[in-house]
């Protein structure tokens, strides 16, 4: 049976990039121009979780993503790999969502794109890490939820999951449609080959306003928010690394573990 | 609706006990509450709740409320969130204290969404505004690389709080505190997963959020067999255990269940070994709690110094090994 | 990406290239320019002939009289002007760049009246007024100082080197108007008529060119002669020049192409290592080209180019004494023959550009001013 | 003017950095230095699913049809990655060649391979005499009935060891052939030589060695034509290594600049090391521009003989100042052997050499000039 996926992708400033440029400034985190944003890494991996079940089962898979000037190539990486359809909701009033509008503002357009069976997100994204917006969106649509899924498969319109709980995982059972939180252990997203990369730059997505999901601007972005963010900042740390040394790596080895007899750590 | 008012605790019990970051809720809800000179409560659901109720009376609790059903001896969102749903609306708490444990990350977003108010998870700090008498809830983003503070004017302000980051109180058998069994009928034809197995991927040994000592291999350490040999050898020296950042998990070089970060365990020893770990801000946030983090690492220039106390700039393969073997001498007088 | 112009930039350009072609005005105010006077009758009149279509300004605004289009038409006219009419670049005269690029951002609407529509007609021009003898590369140093005195502001102190003072009818000051740390946040600009009185322009013959040093003695500058707001000068300054570091290579192409054309028709073109140095021009010609079309693409496209110009300037800058080095080595024992001197090969036009180029490497920001840009803009290397 | 990559380019750079920083590690670079056939079969089949190796060819024949432009993009991303392989070899100096030139016959039996990642294949034209020109060429080709007997020496062919054909210029009469030999021929004789860059380069001896005449790509005779076609089309592709290398230099210096203390102050505080990194980023910008000008003629099929020289003259040159200036910056941190930068310094000598340096290309210039 083909079934109809949603996968939420957002475009996030690279969190690998080296911590050292990450710089707040005016309650804002700013990173300088070549550090380009990407989708956020769990949602690549939710991305990777409905590809598999395309591969598997058929399907159709529909990456949402929300902000305002969304990087085309970042964002058009899901078409890339092989999503059949980009939506976004992009707009000025989506600018400073948190997890609150977000989700909402998500959960209604997924009401607006209608079919779905399987509701996909990263469990958090990399910039806020709140892990809050899958979930939400599964509450706002009434649909069961499972979080922290390290593999998904849909049999006999039943999905099984095994997820994620501490020293080791659940196989879990449940109908469609549902939402699925996905983690890292399910695997990468594979990389966009040459033919998708060419297909996906031919392909315009979707772009929804607030009213072509029957939002009023005020029920978005920093006007929806739940929460108020007081302060945005970065801890000075005093901590000062003692380099060991040695003549040989060997040497400082030694030298180290006398190190810890002197100041008493052992 | 009545005014909100109070601290309420969501507590998790392990092995019939108090979990330890129940102890760790407790304390910090008790600082907050005695800010507001308001009461804390703490909830507890299990199929049995036993003596844990009077634990979490001893950690600070006010009144313990429990709820006990067969149906509830294992976390399922479904049937948990009837109860959570139902008392946080009886009881109308000003705030929701809850773990950034596996339940905490499941179950706060789906309430919160529930009673249509805002959640702040994986918090660090928590205070109260003395004038608008809010909850100012601090909390790490950016994979650690900033902090922010977040509040918000609607009740309850649901918050879950990260593993060892508060204190809990001297356990005080002699306090005082009430103990209400609540009855929740549990609704089964809404619980619509299904649990078909557990599987345990036990690491054998010491656990990590127990170990003194944590020796942990990042993805230079190249391959899954080093955390097997030049690893654990250090760490059993030192009675520790063997941790790992998540690309070797991720890799499936060793269990998930040995992932040290944001997204897996967050741990505290008293000295953490760091083997050619390059120091991201994301698995950072799991051992900066730490008390003595060495470093090894042959770039020099890896993030990880500068959360160090002592480093040795080397290959590790070359480092360690005389590391554990002078490590072995000394130990053995 | 397109390495190409659009049929309509192609017929922009043509346009400007037949008028100039054959325009005697267009010749005269070549020789104007190298004789190093400035602006002589010649060049007031194809000023303002280029004026009346618009082409000094195109990127303008029409109703400033501009043709209100993007800035690589500016850079295409340019171009043109540049390759007819010489040394004087048209690009950086003071009243089109900096003047008009500030007035059209944060003059008041009366100044734009006044002025904008006169300097993109031709009639008039300014002399930068920037460099003093104790600010040039630190301009921020400045120190001709403008006290507010209810009505008016007195001005006194002295600039050098302010280049067009013996031929334009305004003076573009940048003046201390108040003193403090740091110092460029205690800088303003002024539009001053130069015959107002206690001006003094004292004229300094440079290498190649002639340049003025001027002194204001109790200079009362009206009110309304501010531009934008008290103190934020320096921005200003800093924004036009971000403009305003345009450099257009048509002119020294020319002057490479002559030389290619000097090195076939005596012969020297045999001469491997001639050949090899003429071949690593015309390449870094190229590169010099792509550069500056650089500039008005990003502009055009809303991004800042910074340390982009700064590069452009000093490749340029750079090139052209490779230029001019390689021409005298090629001219050999004639390099050193004036123009109208018995002997004088191509019009003795590289013993000229041989000091006149000089000029290249110092003003508008010097070469190493311009690393340090690069450094700190685009590299984001640490200031201290 | 358009001076920046399209969308599709640049999801196939982002795609192909990714790619390349995952499966082509400096440890891979080395270990491949020491491996004796010098690339994974692994990774050459998992670029090939990727459609890189059918990047220029069109649909009919496997490929996917992309233009000059799009291959520059993966190219800067292997220079920057230092991809060892016989990417080039098969891609630019033999399928572009077949595709232009090949009967159909030859296009059908040889193109879809190559794009599947089949077949790997390389270019034997260099000879002892170290020239890049048709007077270069003393390999003699022989005809008997219907095959050619051939018989010289190649040198300086790149991954010759591993390929399954050479596409390889003979000397028939007073015409230069061109010709596709099955690397199983009787009668050659392939031997690595230890090079600079540790890349695989070898001698190949042929000895009589019989080639159908059917295998003759183009006409016969006429060979130079296309053989200077593929020098311009593979001078071009390395610039576009060249880039990326480059690129990479810059950044790991300029990042060494914000670490290093010396003195108590970081060193790229300081204006000597602050203009050396400025000339750097100079270099590297004119290095871009002038090699995408050129490959944005070459895709718009306009003649783009000066284009090319200029670029790989300019390129050549400016990969020796900023291998340079990063060493000098590095100090003796990159002269050691663990250190990346050691690696681009002798990678970039190979592709300065690869078709031509400075001095040939700007001999190029100077004709195309009239001088």
């Amino acid at each position: 049976m083909p079934i109809n996926m949603i996968v939420c992708c957002k475009q996030v400033p690279d969190p690998e990039a080296p911590p050292a440029v990450f710089k707040v400034a005016g309650n804002k985190m700013t990173l300088p121009a070549d550090v380009k944003p990407v989708i956020s890494p769990y949602d690549e991996n939710a991305l990777e979780a409905a590809l598999r079940i395309k591969e598997k089962t058929g399907g159709k898979i529909t990456a949402l993503s929300l902000g305002n000037k969304l990087v085309r190539d970042v964002i058009k990486k899901s078409l890339a790999v092989g999503a059949d359809e980009l939506i976004l909701l992009e707009d000025e009033a989506f600018e400073e969502s948190d997890s609150w509008s977000t989700a909402y503002a998500l959960a209604t357009a997924i009401k607006k794109i209608g079919q779905y069976d399987l509701i996909f997100c990263g469990r958090q994204a990399a910039d806020w890490d709140a892990g809050q917006t899958g979930l939400g969106i599964a509450e706002i649509l009434g649909i069961p939820a499972v979080s922290v899924a390290r593999k998904v498969e849909v049999t006999d319109g039943k999905v099984r999951i095994e997820q994620v709980i501490p020293d080791g995982y659940e196989i879990v059972e449940v109908a469609l449609p549902t939402l699925i939180t996905v983690t890292s252990e399910l695997g990468d997203l594979r990389y966009a080959a040459l033919k998708g990369i060419m297909a996906a730059a031919k392909k315009q997505p979707t772009v929804w306003k607030p009213a072509d999901i029957g939002l009023e601007p005020s029920q978005v972005g920093a006007a929806g928010r739940h929460s108020k963010l007081n302060k945005l900042f970065q801890p000075v740390k005093e901590a000062k690394c003692e380099i060991i040394e040695g003549d040989s790596p060997e040497e400082a080895g030694a030298n180290l573990a006398v190190k810890l007899r002197e100041a008493k750590l052992l | 609706m009545a005014e909100n008012k109070g601290i309420l605790v969501y507590g998790e019990l392990a092995g019939g006990k108090l979990a330890s970051i129940t102890t760790e809720l407790l304390g910090c809800g008790r600082k907050l509450a005695d800010d507001l000179k308001e009461d804390l409560s703490c909830l507890l659901v299990s199929d049995t709740v036993g003596e844990a109720s009077k634990e979490a009376i001893a950690f600070g609790a006010d009144r313990v409320y429990t709820v006990e059903d067969a149906s509830l001896k294992q976390y399922q969102a479904d049937s948990y969130m009837q109860v959570a749903e139902k008392l946080a609306k009886e009881l109308s708490p000003r705030a929701i204290l809850m773990g950034q444990t596996s339940i905490g990350r499941d179950l706060a977003p789906r309430l919160a969404f529930r009673l249509g108010v805002d959640l702040a998870t994986d918090c660090l700090e928590l205070s109260i505004d003395p004038e608008a008498k809010l909850l100012m809830r601090t909390r790490p983003v950016y994979g650690g690389n900033a902090q922010a503070t977040f509040s918000s004017e609607l009740m309850p302000q649901i918050t879950t709080v990260r593993t060892k980051a508060m204190s809990p109180m001297e356990r005080d058998d002699s306090r005082k505190g009430e103990v209400i069994p609540t009855k929740v009928e549990i609704d089964a034809s809404k619980i619509r997963t299904k649990i078909v197995e557990t599987i345990k991927e036990e690491v054998a040994g010491i656990k990590l959020e127990d170990a003194p000592v944590i020796v942990t291999g990042g993805r230079g350490v190249g391959g899954p067999e080093p955390f097997k040999t030049t690893l654990k050898e250090l760490a059993d020296i030192l009675h520790g255990a063997v941790g790992a950042t998540r690309p070797p998990a991720d890799n499936g070089w060793v269990p998930s269940a040995m992932h040290i970060g944001l997204t897996g365990k967050i741990v505290a020893p008293d000295i953490y070994i760091a083997v050619a770990v390059s120091g991201a801000s994301q698995h950072v946030a799991g051992c900066s709690g730490s008390k003595n983090i060495i470093a090894i690492n042959k770039d020099p220039e890896a993030n990880i110094f500068k959360e160090a106390k002592f480093g040795v700039v080397g290959k590790y393969e070359e480092v360690v090994p005389a590391f554990t073997n002078k490590l072995k001498e000394i130990l053995a007088g | 990406m397109d390495f190409g112009f659009s049929p309509e930039q192609e017929k922009f350009r043509q346009e400007i290239h037949e008028f100039l072609e054959n325009d005697a005005d267009a010749k005269g105010a070549k020789e104007e320019w190298a004789a190093g006077n400035g602006y002589g009758p010649h060049t007031w009149v194809i000023m303002k002939k280029l004026g009346a279509r618009g082409w000094l300004t195109p990127a303008w605004p029409k109703e400033y009289g501009g043709l209100g289009l993007p800035a690589m038409y500016r850079a295409l006219a340019m171009e043109e002007m540049d390759y007819f009419t010489g040394r004087g670049s048209r690009g950086v005269l003071c009243g089109i760049g900096m003047t008009g690029t500030v007035l059209l951002g944060h003059g008041s609407e009366e100044q734009k009246r006044e002025y904008l529509l006169r300097i993109s007609r031709g009639e008039i021009d300014f002399a930068l007024g920037y460099t003093e003898p104790e600010a040039g590369s630190d301009l921020a140093n400045l120190s001709i100082k403008a006290e507010d005195k209810g009505d008016y502001f007195l001005v006194n102190g002295q600039k050098m080197f302010n280049t067009a003072c013996h031929y334009a009818q305004y003076h573009w000051l940048g003046a201390r108007t108040q003193v403090v740390e740091p110092k460029y946040k205690g800088i303003s600009l002024f539009i001053v008529d130069l015959k107002t009185p206690g001006i003094t322009i004292i004229p300094i013959q440079a290498l190649g060119f002639k340049t003025n040093q001027i002194f204001y003695d109790n200079v009362k500058v009206p009110k309304n002669c501010l531009v934008g707001e008290l103190n934020r000068g320096f921005y200003y300054i800093m924004e036009a020049l971000d403009h305003e570091r345009t450099y257009t290579t048509s002119r020294l192409n020319g002057e490479l192409e002559k030389l290619i054309q000097y090195a076939k028709t005596s012969g020297k073109s045999k001469d491997p290592i001639i050949r090899q140095k003429l071949a690593q021009l015309s390449t870094e010609m190229e590169i010099a080209k792509l550069f500056a079309l650089r500039i008005p693409w990003m502009l055009d496209r809303g991004m800042r180019p910074t340390p982009e110009a700064a590069i452009l300037k000093v490749f340029y800058a750079e090139l052209q004494q490779r230029v001019i080095n390689t021409a005298q080595q090629i001219l050999s024992p004639y390099g050193q023959l004036k123009k109208d001197s018995k002997w004088a090969q191509l019009d003795g036009e590289f013993e000229l550009e041989y000091t006149a180029s000089l000029e290249g490497i110092i003003t508008r920001g010097t070469c190493e001013v311009m690393r340090n840009i690069i450094a700190l803009r685009k590299l984001g290397l640490p200031a201290r | 003017m358009d001076f920046s990559f399209n969308e599709e380019q640049e999801m196939l750079r982002k795609s192909a950095r990714q790619f390349l920083e995952d499966e082509c590690p400096k440890k891979f670079v080395r270990d491949m230095e020491e491996d004796e056939k010098g690339y994974s079969p692994e990774l050459w089949k998992r670029m090939a699913e990727l459609g890189w190796m059918g990047l220029l060819l069109p649909e009919e024949y496997g490929g996917l049809g992309g233009n000059f432009l799009d291959l520059t993009a993966l190219l800067e991303e292997m220079g920057r990655a230092l991809l060892p392989g016989p990417f080039l070899p098969t891609t630019v100096y033999s399928s572009l060649p077949i595709l232009h030139y090949g009967t159909e016959e030859q296009k059908r039996e040889f193109l879809p391979k190559i794009a599947e990642g089949k077949l790997i294949m390389t270019l034997a034209i260099t000879e002892p005499s170290g020239r890049f020109d048709e007077a270069g060429i003393e390999t003699k080709a022989i005809r008997s009935n219907n095959d050619y007997l051939i018989t010289g020496t190649k040198l300086l062919v790149p991954d010759a060891h591993i390929a399954d054909w050479f596409l390889c210029a003979a000397k028939e009469g007073e015409g230069i052939t061109l010709f596709l030999i099955d690397a199983k021929t009787p009668g050659i004789n392939c031997t690595l030589l230890k090079t600079l860059a540790a890349d695989k380069q070898c001698e190949v001896i042929l000895d009589n060695a019989k080639v159908p005449a059917r295998n003759i790509l183009g006409k016969s005779g006429a060979g130079w034509e296309i053989a200077s076609k593929i020098e311009q089309w593979g001078a071009i592709a390395q610039c576009a290594l060249i880039s990326g290398c480059l690129q990479q230099v810059l950044e790991m210096t300029v990042d060494y600049t914000k670490e290093r203390m010396q003195f108590g102050k970081l060193i790229g505080s300081f204006q000597a090391i602050q203009h050396q990194c400025a000339d750097m980023a100079i270099d590297v910008d004119a290095v871009k521009f002038i090699t995408y000008e050129a490959a944005w003629k070459l895709s718009q099929k306009l003649p783009a003989t000066i284009e090319v020289s200029r670029a790989k003259a300019w390129t050549s040159d400016a990969s020796r100042r900023v291998c340079l200036t990063g060493h000098r910056i590095h100090g003796g941190l990159g002269l050691t052997e663990d250190h990346d930068m050691q690696l681009y310094f002798r990678r970039a000598k190979a592709m300065e050499l690869a078709f031509g340096d400075g001095d040939f290309h700007r001999e190029i210039v100077a004709k195309e000039l009239g001088l």
